[in-house]
């Protein structure tokens, strides 16, 4: 019985919930794992705040233009349809609110929806990017993560430890074992994995937790 | 993902009474003419969509286009820099006769209050009528010496857009300076409705060229060989 | 000998200084006429508001491509060079202090360099176009007009009476009479008619003429 | 009109001590990065330009571009929104030394500085950083009941932008994503100063695919075959 998502799996579950014609902006990283998942069937549109929109996968290596790349500097492809445009207008799609979904990482997501996932204190040098822009804006903001933290603390907390990215932002996380909601500054839970009491889910997580009309199982296929 | 509709009835069932309207175009390059007169048929027949806000450049000429839409009754209140035009009877009679709203907005303010709200940006300065009449009441700010005013961005609910080439997947280009202000109401509208002269196949615009990127785009209805706003008063259309 | 200046010369005296290489936004109506007085040998681009940057003359009466035209809703054409954008990118170009003239008509002109230019006050349809934006950015910010109202009345005053189109914006006057710069708060006379003194310019002026070094000999061909 | 230079070296002596300067790309995308090099050249050889203010989204990446500027120490702060990248030692050593400062932008309002700088926007306001650090000292409204944080404008001495195609009256257009932050310094600098992959006649660009007007444009020199920065750095260029 899984007791434990993997990375691939939660991506995976995050995609399925992307809407068929959505403009979703995945963030650097592990949230660029999502596009692999997309069902078949749904057509999503890909931002990358560099300026495309559009995109598609990775070309085959020795095949890279390096001045085709995504916000994560990776070489990317278009599909047809695809556009440029400067910062600004890609700035303008993120906020502006013409982003339907927008999937990141999270160090700590508070249960008021604020973010922490830019910064891990002082000691290092601090590197913002886009996220601050896409936290707000987009109808949906995402997140996708480990339940906890290497060390086995929580990530969902009560109020946010390191320095934010944004207020009152997250709309969904996606964890290695439940999907949680944040509705009215609350974390709700979706879904938990089969392999899991409530009790224990409560237990690896830093804030109350609440429950909706009904807990579905969180089902993922190996991957 | 198909932007297209069959007809311009279709695509304009989005537009409802008392909604705000922005309407691509300055004079007659790039006024939609054929989804002006659409709408314009529907409220004659039904009484719908009525009371108005037309958001343009200029607050009609002649008889045809927003000059229509206002002798037809449907429109309560005009947001434009320059409502006089060769012909501007239509607006200057109901504007006098108190039955006609307008809110004067200078041209760059305009142009930048709709980027704005399509861009996400609630409020900006601008040093743009500082010290008259149009900045009354608005916050007034200095910086680095030298005033300038604060002005809000300007949404709608509907943009009613020509463009020349478009794609399925919403990408616009748009003919000469018919461009003006329609890549930022596309923007700033809830629901863009485009006529396009013509529909191609996603890809069949280079993506450096288009300029209106799809994801501002939400209804397209191809209108081939559309009428000229400007060619029409011309040749005397009423 | 000349008394006073028609509006070509007017126009023809202003395009004396229009530098090379210059970018110019000539406001609707008559300050489009100094475009067709551009001493040879001399590049100068012009902007319209509404999009376009390296326009040309009038096409033929019945060749007009009415998708292809000015602020003021002529027909024009375009030089090799020219380009296309929209209104936003249009006024960045006027507000951003990219242009180095704008050429606009005047009611009133103020020794502040204030201009009045937009509206004769109650009564009529009021409609400002672009030139509350032209009258700031612009690097240089002329106006041409007459030196006198239709009914004799001084159209340069210490005060205007009218609607303001902006303040202190005006940096140069041409009128049928004199050239004026705007410097400090005071009108400063550049150039007169010889056919007219100073005390009579004067006389017909609303706020007190300066003098600067010299007064230069306002000529002007018969055009 | 003719905005073509001979050679880099020439178009840069607009370059001196302590300017603020606007360089183009994001990554390797737009990198400049024959004229970052002469501009490192110059700096080798007679000690000027120093003292520079650079902003980028980035901090340079491994030896070439920025990070070049940076090891030959001509850069004193950096305005960037992603001071990392695959190999960031340049930038990271200095950084952590205390021997370069830096101003930490998100990248959206890093984007909309510079286009606020070269429209005339002195401020504006912005969701975005509503609550961080990054917000700390800066003013904040609300506006229909959402907080939002006021920017200023970003303007700088110089931008130094890479082109694909030019013409001598300034208009550029760009391959690619390449054209990122390009269009919006180019605006944004006193004087803009391009490499151009290939310099065509006046005419040689559709006036509807310009993507930089030439009024926005100073200076052009031709760089055929340019480097591309992230090419070079898998070629493990030092």
């Amino acid at each position: 019985m899984t007791t434990k998502l993997t990375n691939a799996q939660i991506a995976w579950r995050a995609a399925q919930d992307l809407p068929d014609a959505a403009y979703v902006n995945l963030g650097i990283g592990f949230p660029e794992m999502v596009a692999k998942f997309k069902p078949k069937g749904r057509e999503v549109t890909y931002h990358t705040e560099n300026g495309i929109l559009d995109f598609g996968e990775a070309p085959p290596a020795g095949e890279e233009d390096w001045d085709l790349i995504n916000a994560g500097k990776k070489a990317v492809t278009l599909n047809p349809g695809a556009s440029f445009f400067h910062h600004a207008d890609s700035f303008a799609m993120v906020r502006g609110g013409h982003l339907d979904v927008a999937v990141l990482g999270a160090y700590q997501v508070a249960e008021s929806g604020d973010l922490a996932n830019w910064s891990t204190g002082p000691g290092s040098v601090p590197a913002v990017g886009g996220a601050m822009d896409l936290v707000h804006g987009a109808k949906q903001v995402w997140v996708i993560t480990d339940h906890v933290t290497k060390k086995g603390e929580p990530k969902l907390v009560e109020s946010c430890t390191l320095p934010l990215t944004g207020v009152g932002c997250v709309t969904r996380v996606y964890t290695s074992l439940a999907v949680v909601d944040v509705v009215d500054k609350r974390f709700v839970v979706r879904e938990k994995l089969a392999s899991i009491s409530l009790d224990d889910l409560q237990a690896v997580t830093g804030a109350k937790l609440a429950v909706g009309d009904t807990i579905g199982e969180l089902n993922v296929p190996e991957i | 993902m198909n932007k297209i509709y069959p007809t311009l009835e279709n695509a304009l069932d989005a537009v409802d009474d008392g909604m705000s309207v922005m309407i691509g175009g300055f004079g007659g390059a790039g006024a939609p003419i054929e989804t002006i007169h659409a709408l314009v048929e529907r409220y004659k027949r039904t009484g719908s969509p009525g009371r108005l806000t037309v958001i343009n450049n200029n607050a009609g000429n002649g008889a045809v286009g927003i000059a229509a839409m206002i002798y037809a009754g449907m429109v309560a209140r005009m947001v434009c820099s320059f409502p006089r035009s060769s012909d501007p009877k239509a607006f200057t009679d109901k504007y006098l006769a108190g039955e006609i709203e307008l809110e004067l907005v200078p041209q760059g303010t305009l142009a930048e209050r709709i980027r704005a709200g399509g861009a996400g940006i609630p409020a900006f300065y601008t040093p743009s009528s500082f010290g008259t009449q149009i900045a009354e009441g608005k916050p007034v700010a200095e910086f680095e010496g030298r005033p300038y005013v604060q002005e809000r961005w300007l949404k709608a609910d509907v943009a009613l857009i020509k463009a020349d080439l478009a794609d399925r997947k919403g990408n616009l280009t748009y003919r000469k300076a018919a461009r003006n202000f329609s890549p930022l109401m596309a923007m700033a509208a809830k629901t863009t409705i485009v006529q396009a002269s013509r529909v191609v196949e996603p890809g069949g615009i280079d993506p450096e060229h288009v300029v209106t990127p799809g994801i501002f785009v939400d209804r397209i209805v191809e209108v081939a060989n559309p009428q000229q706003e400007e060619a029409l008063l011309r040749e005397g259309a009423k």
